[in-house]
């Protein structure tokens, strides 16, 4: 018997087609074609101008980071309702700190009140990311704990802590928006670059948000694809018992998903926060795991598990946004443009399903 | 109008304290939060207990339905109602009187006669003085994009149709009054970036002047504009909004928005629960009572101290400004 | 007695049958004919498209082309409520069972009594009860649903759906592999008593000895084409594996002389939650041991206790230097692994790649810092794949692509690619054709005898097949009702004295470790 | 032949407690604690009033007639998120009939609009009944077919329908909300009898909405306990596979389920139609799907399949109900109210699993 050798390990019929590679640049080529019918049918070619083509970045930022999160849990063969309202935590999160103030009693014997902003107003910032992600991050932690602790279905599990987790974030900012005492860069995180007028923001090309997002996906793929816990994570995924069996630890690495999955919400969390301008609104990000969830479908993901990519999930959070913006601007009304949107994620899925049955 | 036995009841319930429900459209945002302060310090003053309850956004009917009937079913002594939608509830007022409940509304209009008083600003008023403003400042000529809030709904209804009435007759064009996606702030942005996109000719904002209806269009055409500003277009539009919030008052003061037509929400929260205690105890309350309505523009920021109160700027002198009063903290 | 038939058309013919599925050829011209009032079997190898030819029959799956006849009617059901309903009663190879359902509403599924629609419940009761009085089953409760029901007993639900409707054919695809002997021996008594009331029976299993004991006439499958058939008690075995597997299985069993070496695994008496039962062992390198006993002995069980898969309630575990339970994780790091009798369930991801599934317990060695590089696992993981002789297109297809034996060596590889020192192998060769059986049996014992380079392994091996464990073992014990009752050397042992241990008559029942 | 005696198929130990009858007790009593703590709590002994026993069911009808059919499709292994949806295209198209009007010419040359309201008085709120009922009976089939015929998981099919029906509904509506010129007794479909001062409604004892419910549960109940159609549904839940080789027509029956499903659903927008003030509202409804799902999970229904039960999900939705109603009267703050709730579902799951865990 002979050595699986590469020229042997590649046949054309069937081997070709389910490649990685092939499935990735067909993903792409459907991004390609949604690209290019608005950039036809868009009149003037506004659609393609660099100011658009950003803003399509910009817009769907928040979708494909949370969704990086939401790939890994979907390959581990979850599912996580409450991203929209993990983001809406990371959001108040953030404008609460932002806005954080305290009476003292003041020189007329008046009571004063002091903004920690004021006081810190370079740290301040700073410790409002890290709080709107970490409680993100603890949230995914809590997701994760209680689907294996308690060993439930994750729907359920995050069906509950979607209500949870959206009350808490009304809580925290008394079921009222909060309106940070001063802007901060955060607030200018998603701002357009390419057409500013500071100097300094221009310089960094795209939104700082956008690279933020291009650089958890890469990590995030590397770790999906390169590491120890990727591997676990397909394997849970794909057959529990085997990956038991194997000695992986399944409680420990669902956890951790779960947790990772917190960590891109909150980046998405700081994303929607500049997004919406600055403010703390509780209601923010309403439904936002259905686009999230879909992103990653759309993408190859499988809700069985063992199957989904970063790359995909990214372009699927593409299309989405592309759709929805095309729609806009060719004057779709709104009910055409839900209506194609719903097409569209049952077409993506019947073509997946199509292309694994002609490699069959 | 349910008359006599009001004063009937008002002396059996001598006594015993008086327990109020206060229903608003929502229990977000800037401005039912100052008119809940105006609602408590009210009931706080008059010694009644107020309960305050209302559903999520400004779209759910089902949900302030509900909410009505539960308090119903509490006997609440008395209802304070803004309604969502002048003609769906008119029956949800009438069962509540029934059950012999009596019901002030406030802030928006409903249909019908069941309740006891109204309570809200003159709000086609508030559109027309909008109008006049614009009409002013446009010289009486050009076109316009209206932004309005929720279908149905009495309030906002009648402040664009207010500003389109006498927009028109000021020579303007109303070129779209779009309803926006969802009674949220992002709903109001997307609405507006989408409608503005289709303005823009030649990286300039085709329009000159834009009216919202309330804080939360206005909120969410502020940041479409911004948007459409940061990305290199050119937006020479006027900008009238409705409200104010923390934000729209510094967005006036940094040239951002035109004008403001402001409400007074404090006091509505308060003269809504002043009538219907007022009415509960026997007293004779008009049918309607309007909380007045001004128009605010930077240079009445800056001088006018009415204004300047309203609006929660401090009365202190200038190294304080721009304090906000932060009663809710 | 069959012969007397042939005057009137056979009850069913086949003829031609061709299937196939994506790139495989599963079917390609197959030829079958059973006759009223005989067991026919049916034998091939692993792939050899025998269960495939069978959902043809049952309207499962509609053929590419070919036809059939039944009782000379011609014959080519849509769908199996339609196979159903002109007489085809099946059987299938996997447990297909609502979990959910009661006992009764099982064997009455898809044939419930209605009128308009609406069920029948006193008389789906009344045929429920009475399929299985003829099993000698009354006593099973049939308001129960079936998930509550031990494997052998769902196993006879199944069989008593296939009883209950007025059925001209009954398939059976290897009902046995989750029957007691006792189980089977009533299940015997049926199919003989179906037979001679004129039914036609078809038989597959890969237990020709009970091929031999139960048919009157068999046809052999190989790579979807009938390679022969005959009369069963005119062809010796081996004339039949010959015709199976294309070429004769000379050696099946490769024995060797092995030295033993220390003592690697020790139990002692090990308790589980119900099973097993203070059981003791020691395992030495160099040394194939072998546990027998009955279906639910416990001996399943016994493996995964040790491997820490389930809860250990007493008992002590040495394996090497490390006492007491650990975890699966905790025993792979400790040179032992686990090969489980169930690939689907929990053997193997299939949706994974071959080389994915392989390095799955010992991904830690594809590169530091948790990382893995893909280029190193692939070399690693060619050496086994070629030991093994796995045949595939690449290392990066879905295990799900290969056939049954050659997704049993995958399982298989990993043990090796892991470098266990123990292996720990549950039913290695079930459902597996004679001729992987004998590929899987050398390499067992390679690793045992250290011949494949590395130093010897110890192995500990369950099966229910006896010829198996006789042929291969050192030593065996037999498990009885979660007890290990004896264990002598594999030349003390026959069939019978096993099978008289594992049913608990063993005379000596003494456990002896030497 | 003897028939085997109810002795001996009835085991103490095992059977008893997980007997379809001791697990309906086990949810009646949660819901009797549930109604319990808040009589106990709230004030005055206003929870346990007739007019509040009546608003219970008032307020719990639309969820739990939806969930009727939700309860089937999740039985049979599926799911439908475009629930909602299917409500709100139900409103629509009820007001949009009650609304039809056309132009003709006038008496003066003027263009005279008529209604058919005023043409057909009678009719007409028949047919927008009927049509109301049936655009939701085509939804449900719709996404029966789509999930049967292009095989696709139910999760993402109806995903892509709640956008489609949720579009379609806006289209119909165009955008805006519908008000019928006239009310008509569809409108009064909802109102309280109890307390009504019209002699007519009283008799009714309860509202008219409340007895479609009642006998809508009885129906779905017989259907799934005594017809063949019930047990293939439970059957495909327990495992498709077998129940395909058991000659089920699985593909039929499944569109059959995601139909009546759709049917159910219907009555559901009806009720919200009245319930909401007779007005067409496209976005009433939104994420109803959620709760109508979590009061099937709480009545015992598994998102793997093969059960639930239909006075266990009526329970469910009365629990829920309870919650809000219960919340809103001691006058929790609404994010107390929804975290509340978020924990309760959670809650409800973990006690089911260890009563579960408690009998095997
Ligand atoms: N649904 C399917 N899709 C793809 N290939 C299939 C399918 N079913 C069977 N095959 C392939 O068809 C061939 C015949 O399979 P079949 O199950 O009939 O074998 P068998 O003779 O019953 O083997 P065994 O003894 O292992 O049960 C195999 O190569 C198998 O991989
Ligand atoms: N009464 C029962 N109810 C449910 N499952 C059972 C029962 N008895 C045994 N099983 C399961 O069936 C499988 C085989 O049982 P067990 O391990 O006891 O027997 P074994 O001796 O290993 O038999 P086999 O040869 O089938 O592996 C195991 O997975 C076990 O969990
Ligand atoms: O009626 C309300 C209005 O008065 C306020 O301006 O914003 C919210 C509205 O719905
Ligand atoms: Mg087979
Ligand atoms: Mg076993």
């Amino acid at each position: 018997m002979k050595l699986p050798n590469l020229a042997n390990s590649f046949r054309f019929t069937r081997d070709m087609w389910s490649s990685p590679w092939v499935t990735a640049i067909g993903r792409f080529a459907a991004l390609v074609a949604v690209f290019l019918f608005f950039a036809v049918l868009v009149e003037g070619g506004k659609f393609y101008t660099p100011r658009n083509l950003e803003n399509i970045l910009r817009q769907s930022a928040v979708y494909a980071t949370a969704a990086l999160g939401m790939t890994m849990i979907i390959i581990a063969g979850g599912i996580d309702l409450s991203v929209g309202s993990m983001i809406a935590l990371s959001v108040v999160t953030v404008a609460w700190i932002l806005d954080y103030h305290y009476a003292v009693p003041g020189s007329q014997g008046q009571v004063e009140t002091v903004y920690l902003i004021h006081r810190w107003p370079v740290l301040l910032p700073w410790i409002a990311l890290v709080a709107g992600v970490l409680v993100s991050v603890l949230a995914g932690f809590i997701n994760g704990i209680t689907v294996v602790g308690l060993r439930l279905v994750p729907f359920i599990v995050t069906l509950g802590t979607m209500g949870i987790f959206r009350g808490l974030a009304k809580g925290l900012a008394q079921e009222k928006d909060i309106y940070p005492r001063e802007d901060t860069w955060l607030t200018r995180l998603m701002d357009p670059t390419l057409t500013s007028h500071d100097p300094h923001w221009r310089a960094w090309i795209l939104p700082p948000g956008v690279w933020i997002l291009i650089i958890a996906a890469i990590v995030a793929a590397l770790v999906l694809r390169y590491t120890k816990l990727g591997r676990y994570i397909f394997a849970i995924g794909s057959n529990e018992e085997t990956a038991r069996l194997c000695g992986v630890p399944v409680g420990r690495v669902k956890i951790v998903t779960y947790t990772l999955g917190g960590l891109f919400t909150g980046l998405a969390g700081l994303m929607q926060f500049s997004f919406i301008g600055g403010i703390g609104q509780p209601t923010s990000a309403i439904a936002y795991e259905l686009f999230v969830i879909a992103a990653v479908v759309i993408g190859g993901g499988s809700l069985m598990g063992g199957q989904g990519s970063i790359l995909g999930s990214v372009i699927g959070a593409l299309i989405i946004t592309i759709l929805y913006m095309g729609g806009q601007q060719m004057g779709w009304p709104k009910w055409v443009q839900e209506t194609v949107i719903g097409m569209i994620i049952i077409a993506a899925v019947v073509i997946d399903r199509l292309r694994q049955q002609a490699t069959t | 109008r349910p008359p006599e036995r009001a004063a009937s009841q008002a002396k059996s319930d001598q006594g015993k304290k008086l327990v109020i429900a206060v229903i608003p459209k929502s229990t977000g945002g800037e401005f039912w939060k100052t008119v809940e302060m105006g609602a408590r310090e009210a009931a706080e003053e008059l010694g009644v207990e107020m309960k305050w309850d209302g559903p999520l956004t400004e779209t759910e009917l089902a949900e302030q339905n509900k909410i009505v009937e539960n308090m119903v079913t509490l006997q609440v002594d008395g209802i304070a109602l803004a309604p969502l939608n002048r003609s769906a509830q008119r029956r949800t007022v009438e069962r509540a009187v029934e059950a012999g409940i009596p019901v002030v509304i406030f802030d928006s209009e409903i249909d019908g006669h069941a309740h006891v008083s109204f309570v809200a600003t003159n709000n086609k008023q508030g559109g027309s003085l909008g109008a006049q403003h614009m009409i002013e400042l446009l010289g009486g000529r050009g076109r316009v994009l209206v932004l309005r809030f929720v279908q149905g709904t009495g309030s906002t209804e009648a402040r664009a149709e207010g500003f389109i009435e006498t927009a028109r007759a000021g020579g303007l064009e109303i070129v779209a009054d779009p309803y926006p996606e969802d009674a949220t702030v992002e709903g109001c942005k997307k609405t507006a970036t989408n409608v503005l996109e289709g303005f823009v000719k030649a990286n300039e904002l085709a329009l000159d002047g834009i009216f919202a209806c309330n804080d939360r269009s206005t909120l969410g055409m502020l940041a479409a504009l911004e948007d459409l500003r940061k990305s290199g277009v050119k937006v020479h539009a006027r900008f009238i909004g409705f409200d104010f919030t923390p934000r729209l008052i510094e967005a006036l003061q940094a040239g951002l928005i035109d004008a403001l037509i402001a409400q007074n929400p404090r006091k509505m929260g308060r003269l809504a629960v002043e009538t219907l205690v007022a009415y509960l105890r026997g007293q004779q309350v008009p049918e309607y009572i309007d909380t007045g309505v001004v128009l605010v523009t930077r240079e009445k920021l800056a001088t006018d101290p009415a204004v300047r109160q309203l609006v929660g700027l401090s009365e202190k002198p200038a190294g304080n400004q721009g304090e906000p009063s932060s009663a809710d903290k | 007695m069959w012969n007397a038939m042939w005057d009137s058309p056979p009850r069913l013919k086949m003829v031609n049958i061709a299937k196939r599925f994506g790139t495989t050829q599963a079917l390609n011209g197959v030829n079958l004919e059973v006759a009223a009032g005989e067991v026919h079997a049916l034998v091939g190898e692993n792939g050899a498209g025998k269960s495939t030819l069978m959902k043809i029959l049952a309207g499962a799956y509609r053929p590419d082309r070919g036809e059939m006849w039944l009782d000379g009617e011609p014959f080519m059901p849509h769908h199996p409520l339609d196979a159903r309903r002109r007489g085809i009663a099946m059987i299938y190879q996997e447990l297909s069972l609502a979990p959910h359902l009661s006992v009764m509403e099982n064997i009455l599924l898809g044939v419930e009594p209605a009128r308009w629609g609406i069920i029948r419940w006193r008389r789906l009761r009344e045929q429920a009860y009475a399929a299985l009085s003829e099993l000698g089953l009354a006593d099973l409760p049939l308001a129960t649903p079936v998930h509550n029901l031990p494997p052998g007993h769902q196993q006879m639900v199944e069989i008593a759906r296939a009883v209950i409707s007025q059925a001209k054919i009954v398939v059976l695809d290897e009902p046995t592999s989750s029957l007691t002997q006792q189980d089977v021996e009533r299940l015997f008594t049926l199919i003989r008593r179906l037979r001679d009331r004129g039914l036609a029976v078809i038989y597959i299993s890969h237990f020709l000895e009970e091929v031999h004991r139960i048919s009157d006439r068999f046809t052999v499958l190989r790579d979807g084409e009938t390679v022969g058939s005959g009369i069963t008690s005119e062809t010796p075995i081996p004339k039949i594996v010959a015709l199976m597997v294309g070429r004769e299985v000379s050696e099946l069993y490769p024995r060797r002389r092995r030295t033993r070496g220390p003592c690697i695994l020790e139990v002692e008496g090990l308790t589980g939650i119900k099973k097993p039962v203070g059981a003791s062992l020691r395992l030495h390198r160099g040394e194939i041991l072998g546990i027998a006993g009955l279906v639910g002995a416990g001996r399943t069980e016994f493996l995964r206790a040790i491997f820490g898969l389930d809860p250990v309630r007493a008992g002590d575990i040495r394996v090497g230097v490390f006492r007491g339970a650990a975890t699966p994780g905790q025993r792979w790091q400790q040179g032992v692994g686990f090969l489980s009798e169930d690939r689907k369930r929990e053997g193997l991801a299939l949706s994974l790649s071959i080389a994915e599934n392989i390095t799955l317990s010992r991904v830690d060695r594809l590169g530091p810092l948790g990382l893995v590089f893909p280029g190193r696992e692939e070399r690693m993981v060619a050496r086994w794949v070629d030991r093994l002789s796995i045949r595939c297109e690449n290392l990066r297809q879905p295990t799900w692509t290969l056939s049954g034996g050659n997704q049993q060596k995958v399982a298989l590889a990993r043990l090796f690619f892991a470098d266990v020192d123990v292996l720990l192998l549950d039913e290695p060769t079930r459902g597996i054709d004679v001729g992987s059986k004998a590929q899987i049996y050398r390499l067992i014992a390679e690793a045992a005898d250290g011949s494949a380079g590395t130093s010897p392994k110890a192995v500990l091996m369950v099966s229910s097949y006896l010829p198996e464990l006789l042929g291969l073992c050192d030593t065996i014990a037999v498990m009885s009702r979660g007890r290990l009752v004896a264990c002598r050397p594999a030349e003390q042992w026959t069939e019978h004295t096993l099978m008289l241990a594992a049913t608990g008559q063993d005379q000596e029942n003494s456990i002896s470790t030497p």
